[in-house]
């Protein structure tokens, strides 16, 4: 099920949450709405599924107008952040429950709905869980019950807020992995929201970037960290160093251990390894500005090991400019994002 | 010794409680002050009397329980007896004063609205099938008791003493009773607010009282051919006037009820007097009638009491809602 | 566009049939409401001035109701203060910690919301009548409970017993106990926690329980019908005032008394709902 | 009992005063004074208790008091639950005044109430005389025992349910739109669950509290042995009686009968809970 | 001030959250106690507060017995998880809280306590809001005060328990190196709580890993990371591939076009680019078992671009072995985990 969004704005008082977007999402996809707090990520969604009202536009499901349809019309599966799992019913009836409430001519009997619910369980390995109600089962289990609830009326287009934000970092990478299977070999129409730039890159084959209730750019992960459209997108795709209105990404910053071409003797404040790369933070001797460096292992071992207080010359050759693009509005000072 | 505490008392002013009944607010009202005058003229100490109405058992309960009434009045004397029972008066209480320690009396009369629509004049109209009848509860209200009685002796009076017609004809009457409230001003407030019932029993005083404060054009009081006497009897507290050292000025508060002052404060308020001459200044007030007593009919209040009202006694019985 | 100005979120299940549901259901409920809560409130007033304004005032003016008044407004002022102190201590003995047989102790201090108000009464009276168990004790020491202030104080306690506490649990159950800890660490000693964290916390929980347990405090009225004595002037409080008035046949003058009651809930009820609205 | 399973003094301070305080004043206020009602109520053989408790009067007006309770508290629940509902969910103007006016029957004196009721439900009262008109009586009869109850009830149920519908999260009623669930689906499958524990609290309490009702009821119930009187008066009634140990008796069976019907709601209701809620 | 933990054990019931456990923290230290939920940390990091009572066992404050030491007498700052800011208070009296309870004696004058607010506010950057109340700043904002207020006491001890958990990636990667850098400047002791093996690495100077009420490894992030004492710390610790028991880290995984020494052919099934690397998913044809490739820029340029579907060779070189140490209990079951 493909999915146009059309001049879709909302106003909630004054305040424009969605600002005039425009958006098309196609069959199959599994597309991430990406942006920082308060951007309109969960409003959009919702506006999709139908729980919240349009102020003007139209949002199509196959080039059908599905504005007025009744939230129970559209067939779509959505996962809520905080899970929402019906506290008062075991797992197999929270999974069961899309079943039970069809029409009476539609409802499948009994036995079906058994074998259903079996099925899906089994789909997310949690069949010995089905008699425990949600307050007995852990977080990650919570979520992949909630999917299967959703998947059970077998929607067109599946919703997910933020699927993995109450969870703890390890769970939610083995999880990412698991949606990422069932999207393979499901193929439905998926779309979830995020504030992590990382989720997104990693998870979703098309990346929307949003801000103050805009789309800001939209395109493939490798599009919109190589060829970000602004200043906006730029910064909140990934860690980034600030010199005098330009951007640097730390990955970009070479450090030699002689000064070389326009280099700048820097100091070297802390030295971190995660995992495969060396994250280094420095100060500028000429200017007294903090920065990062981080270094892939065959960086690191050609300018051989560095300690903390050690002296290194680094450069910035790559150095990003937006200013052109005054039209933009610039990322809000940092303490408000904070 | 009460003597001396009364003489540090003088000058101060002494409090006196009276406990009484329902039905005689406006009569102790009145009555208090002009004791209240009297004594100051006699004696130059100030009394000052507290008033506590209420049912007329509930009002022995407290008494009993430790509300320290110097004077009670109440309804019957079988709720003072039980006061007596709890030691806190003499027993022969009742011999203390003259008439039975009853400065004044009533009886049961009927109040019916005006023109009186289902024309009842007497005991036997109100047995019968379409008139309705209120009266409160005799299980809990005193004022009750003396309607129930004068009922079943009215009835044994027609009846040349058959128990078993007298209780046929009060069971009739009470399946005319649509409302039992707990007290006899509830029985009135529900026969003239709440416009319920076509006659209610009551005291003559509550009759009368009932005609001044809420309307003459409304109601009619009907006297009935027969009707009991009833002696709601007055009498000092030993225990607390002993205690309060108030024993002169309590046995003095309820001689004036005998004398010429009191008697005209009764009869002002509907209790007939006693005296012979207050009697007579008031005839227009109290027409004659033919009154039995208690003693006569039921050998005492404790023998009405245990007969009729006690737990599984015959008003239970017979009262069938 | 279908558009129905409805701040509450709806779930485009079915417009119109929303709208009609929510119309009828607030109709419902307001119905309901008036028959048996505000009908019943303009009948007070409604009596309480049908003899005219003069006579209102005059019966309030009356020196039994002004005695009825302060004996009430006495009572209140005792029993109320009792039951909050306890309200706040015991409720931070159940909300902060955990302890075995917790609901039953939560059920104990339910007794006196079951325990019909004429038991209560009674209950006092077979503790301190003359025929109870400490009546000889208490007369020979010329004590006196029943019939007299202390028993309607107590009577009034008892009645009004579980009010604040039971407002005061739930509210500091959902804050935790983190900023006490917090209070602690920062090195703040008991009292400064209690009177610094604490009970700045619950202020707004305490004093609604606190404007609960005043108003039936002052309104109660089968348990200190039952250990008043009824004397007037003296023992009276302002229901059994309205009672006795309403005996004496002067019917208006009892719903008037009974007006400043009612006076007081609906003062009561504006004071709430400026709680509640500061509490947001 | 009563100690404390985690020893925290160095945190919270003050566990064994406040515990203790609370437990002496809960015994001076509550349970001695209680205990002494049953030690009277034991005064008495078992067959004299017995007679008394099974006296047609007493079973009739248990039976009364009981059947007007629980039918008030039903009523409540039920009508309870829908005006906390349109408080939690809905916008409408003068909503603060409805949810003001909802407390008035927890601050005005029960007997005013009862008198004000008696006035409006009499049969020349300004609602009665329509009933009246209809052949039905209201005042002095079961419906108006029950009238009061329902007044002086309804807050107990509108202010359990309330709370717990304005934390209901949205989510859950939009999670079941989502699956498909009609509204009517969603009220009963999702909603009346979650807050059923809360309407169940209301309902014990308003129970409870009718049960003891006097204040209100004495005026407007017509007092009519074996018809119209409740338990309470026949407690006052035999008091009247000097029958100390009657009431006692009486007294202590209906407080043991509605402490057994309040345990058994509560734990009811801490089994669903339970059930559902435990981490 | 170093911090001592000697054979300290505490249960719940039947539950022994810590298990006999041995600690030592350096003066100055910044300590990250890494583990998954329900591991103990927070209990621990209580303890060392004294907010929970040892059942057995010492701990030592710069070898002084500070076991039974009340919670205010251990000069310690607190940052819990939620803040647990004063919510009737403004943010200047939050901070102030702390010198306003001190005994008259050591209690600073008013004009002092406001100085010194006032100079944390402006260490915090957020003088401008001393007025606000709690609910009136963002999420960053509140964690910010509740350390100037941990702060304002001039602790000897720092303890955080997942101090960024709240918090939107974004942000929370902005007040990582806020806090180091404050931790540069002030040289408290600091202990920080956290289930993100990225966080612990990027930000401690040594990482205590826990499992199930027991310090399992302690020691810098290189070491952690590069020498795990056994399974649990190696897979806890980063993304890895399972090969029959034995691990591989997907940036060890060699891809190459060709066949070459012990290689496998493998079917791309999807390609995510995070920044300056690319993640790879494949499934292995011999076995069909999913595993994951993750090249550093210079990898991937030598590879050349790589898309869905195709076929390439995988070699798993540094296969980590740990079944010779028996006595360390395996990772749960994955689904348990979850
Ligand atoms: N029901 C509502 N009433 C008023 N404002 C709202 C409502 N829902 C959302 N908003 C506002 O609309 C804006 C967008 O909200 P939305 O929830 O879509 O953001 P988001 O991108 O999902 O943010 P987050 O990452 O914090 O979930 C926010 O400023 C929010 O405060
Ligand atoms: N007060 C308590 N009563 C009973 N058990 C407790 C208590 N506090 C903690 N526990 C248990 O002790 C264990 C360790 O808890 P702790 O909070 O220290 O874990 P954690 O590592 O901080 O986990 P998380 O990352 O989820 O915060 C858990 O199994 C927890 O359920
Ligand atoms: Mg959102
Ligand atoms: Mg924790
Ligand atoms: O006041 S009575 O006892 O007569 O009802």
């Amino acid at each position: 099920m493909g999915i146009t969004i059309e001049k879709v704005s909302k106003n909630f008082g004054e305040y424009k949450a969605i600002n005039n977007v425009y958006l098309e999402i196609p069959s199959g996809d599994f597309t991430a709405l990406l942006g920082p707090s308060g951007s309109g990520k969960t409003t959009l969604l919702r506006m999709i599924a139908g729980l919240e009202n349009l102020d003007s536009g139209r949002i199509l499901f196959n080039d059908t107008d599905y504005t007025n349809k009744a939230v129970k019309e559209r067939r779509v599966g959505f996962v809520f952040q905080h899970y929402a799992l019906f506290k008062h019913m075991s797992v197999f009836d929270n999974i069961a429950f899309g079943l039970k409430v069809k029409p009476r001519h539609l409802r499948p009997s009994k036995e079906e709905i058994k074998e259903k619910v079996y099925d899906l369980l089994k789909f997310i390995q949690l069949e010995h869980l089905a008699e425990r109600y949600p307050s007995q089962v852990s977080g990650g289990q919570k979520q992949r019950i909630a999917l299967a609830r959703a998947l059970a009326v077998e929607p067109d287009v599946l919703l997910l807020d933020e699927p993995f934000g109450a969870l703890d970092a390890k769970v939610r990478q083995e999880l990412r992995h698991w949606l990422r299977e069932i999207h393979e070999k499901l193929k439905i129409t998926t779309i979830f929201v995020t504030h992590d730039q990382e989720e997104a890159l990693e998870m979703a084959d098309t990346i929307v970037v949003m801000n103050e209730g805009k789309v800001v750019q939209t395109g493939t992960p490798e599009e919109v960290y190589r060829r970000p459209v602004n200043e906006f997108v730029y910064r909140f795709l990934g860690r980034v160093n600030e010199v005098n209105g330009r951007y640097i990404r730390p990955h970009e910053v070479s450090l030699k251990r002689a000064p070389l071409g326009e280099s700048f003797p820097a100091k070297v404040v802390h030295v971190h390894f995660i995992g495969s790369t060396v994250r280094i933070q420095l100060t500028r001797l000429d200017e007294d500005i903090l920065f990062e460096a981080e270094l892939n292992e065959e960086k690191y071992r050609e300018i051989g090991p560095i300690a903390k207080g050690e002296f290194v010359y680094a450069q910035f050759t790559k150095l990003v400019d937006f200013d052109f693009q005054q039209k933009v509005k610039p990322l809000p000072q940092k303490e408000s994002v904070l | 010794d009460p003597t001396n505490s009364q003489s540090e008392n003088q000058g101060k002013e002494i409090e006196l409680l009276n406990v009484s009944y329902d039905p005689t607010r406006e009569l102790y009202e009145e009555f208090n002050q002009s004791f209240a005058e009297y004594w100051e003229k006699e004696t130059g100490q100030k009394v000052k009397i507290n008033q506590s109405h209420g049912g007329s058992g509930k009002q022995s309960r407290s008494v009993i329980d430790g509300l320290e009434a110097d004077v009670v009045t109440l309804a019957l004397a079988y709720d003072i007896d039980a006061i007596a029972e709890a030691g806190k008066l003499a027993d022969k209480w009742q011999e203390r004063l003259e008439h039975n320690s009853s400065p004044y009396t009533s009886t049961i009369v009927f109040l019916v609205r005006t023109g009186n629509p289902k024309n009842i004049i007497d005991w036997d109209d109100l047995i019968k099938e379409d008139v309705s009848v209120i009266t409160p509860n005799p299980k809990t209200s005193g004022g009750a008791r003396w309607n129930y009685l004068a009922a079943w002796g009215y009835a044994l009076k027609q009846n040349n003493g058959n128990e078993e017609k007298a209780r046929e004809f009060v069971q009739k009457l009470f399946k005319n009773v649509p409302v039992l409230d707990s007290g006899a001003r509830g029985a009135t407030t529900t026969f003239v607010e709440r416009e319920i019932g076509d006659v209610l029993l009551a005291w003559e005083n509550e009759a009368f009282l009932a005609l001044n404060e809420l309307g003459e054009d409304k109601f009619e009081i009907v006297i009935p051919s027969v009707s009991i006497l009833a002696e709601p009897p007055v009498t000092i507290v030993d225990s607390s006037v002993e205690k309060h050292g108030t024993e002169e000025v309590a046995k003095a508060y309820l001689d004036y009820l005998y004398s010429d002052a009191g008697q005209e404060i009764a009869a002002k308020n509907y209790y007939r007097p006693r005296s012979e001459e207050v009697v007579e200044k008031y005839e227009d007030q109290f027409p004659k009638i033919e009154l039995f007593t208690i003693d006569e009919q039921f050998g005492g209040w404790q023998n009405a009491q245990q007969t009729h009202f006690a737990d599984g006694g015959i008003f239970d019985q017979i009262y069938q809602p | 566009m279908n558009k129905i100005k409805s701040p509450y979120k709806i779930n485009r299940l079915n417009f119109n049939f929303e709208a009609f549901r929510k119309g009828g259901l607030i109709g419902v409920a307001l119905a309901f409401l008036a028959l048996f809560i505000v009908v019943p409130l303009i009948a007070v007033f409604t009596e309480a001035f049908s003899k005219g304004a003069e006579l209102y005032f005059a019966s309030l003016m009356d020196p039994d109701a002004r005695s009825a008044i302060k004996l009430t407004l006495l009572v209140a002022a005792i029993a109320v203060p009792l039951n909050t102190i306890f309200g706040v201590i015991s409720a931070y003995a159940i909300a902060k910690f955990q302890f075995k047989g917790k609901n039953f102790l939560i059920t104990l201090i339910d007794i006196p919301f079951a325990v019909s108000p004429v038991i209560a009464g009674l209950v006092f009276v077979l503790l301190f009548g003359s025929q109870g168990f400490l009546g000889p004790f208490l007369e020979a020491n010329n004590i006196k409970i029943v019939f007299a202030v202390p028993g309607l104080i107590l009577a009034t306690v008892f009645v009004t017993f579980p009010f604040v506490v039971r407002e005061l649990i739930p509210v500091m159950q959902e804050q935790g106990t983190d900023e006490e800890q917090a209070g602690r660490i920062l090195g703040a000693n008991g009292w400064q926690m209690f009177f610094r964290i604490t009970l700045p916390n619950i202020k707004w929980g305490l004093l609604y329980g606190i404007i609960l347990c005043n108003a039936r405090a002052m309104g109660e009225f089968g348990a200190v019908s039952v250990v008043s004595g009824h004397i007037r002037g003296l023992t009276n409080t302002i229901p059994l005032h309205v009672e006795i008035l309403y005996n004496e046949y002067q019917f208006s003058a009892a719903f008037a008394v009974a007006s400043i009651l009612a006076m007081l809930a609906i003062v009561t009820l504006f004071l709430k709902s400026v709680v509640e609205w500061k509490t947001k | 009992m009563f100690k404390k399973k985690k020893r925290h003094h160095q945190v919270l301070p003050a566990f064994g005063l406040s515990m203790g305080y609370t437990l002496v004043y809960l015994s001076l206020i509550v349970l001695i004074p209680i205990a002494f009602l049953f030690i009277k109520a034991a005064a008495i053989s078992w067959d004299d208790f017995w007679s008394i408790i099974t006296d047609r009067r007493v079973l009739a007006s248990f039976q009364l008091t009981f059947s007007t309770s629980f039918m008030a508290a039903f009523i409540n629940a039920i009508f309870g639950t829908l005006i906390a509902w349109i408080l939690a969910k809905y916008q409408f103007t003068g909503k603060k005044i409805v949810d003001a006016i909802v407390d008035l029957p927890f601050a005005l004196p029960t007997a005013v109430a009862g008198i004000a009721l008696t006035t409006l439900y009499a049969p020349n009262g300004w609602i009665g005389r329509f009933f009246e008109a209809l052949g039905i009586k209201v005042a002095f009869t079961p419906l108006g025992i029950m009238i009061a109850l329902i007044f002086i009830g309804l807050p107990f149920v509108v202010r359990s349910v309330q709370p717990v519908l304005q934390e209901l999260d949205q989510q859950y009623e939009e999670a079941a739109s989502t699956l498909g669930a009609n509204s009517l689906q969603i009220f009963m499958k999702i909603i009346l669950p979650t807050i059923f524990p809360a309407i169940l609290t209301g309902f014990s309490l308003a129970f409870a509290r009718a049960l003891g009702e006097y204040g209100s009821v004495v005026f407007i119930s017509g007092n009519m042995p074996l018809k119209t009187e409740i338990v309470p008066l026949l407690i006052v009634t035999k008091l009247e009686q000097f029958d100390y140990v009657g009431a006692a008796a009486v007294a202590a069976v209906m407080l043991v009968i509605s402490f057994i019907l309040l345990f058994l709601i509560n734990f009811w209701q801490w089994r669903i809970s339970k059930k559902y809620e435990t981490v």
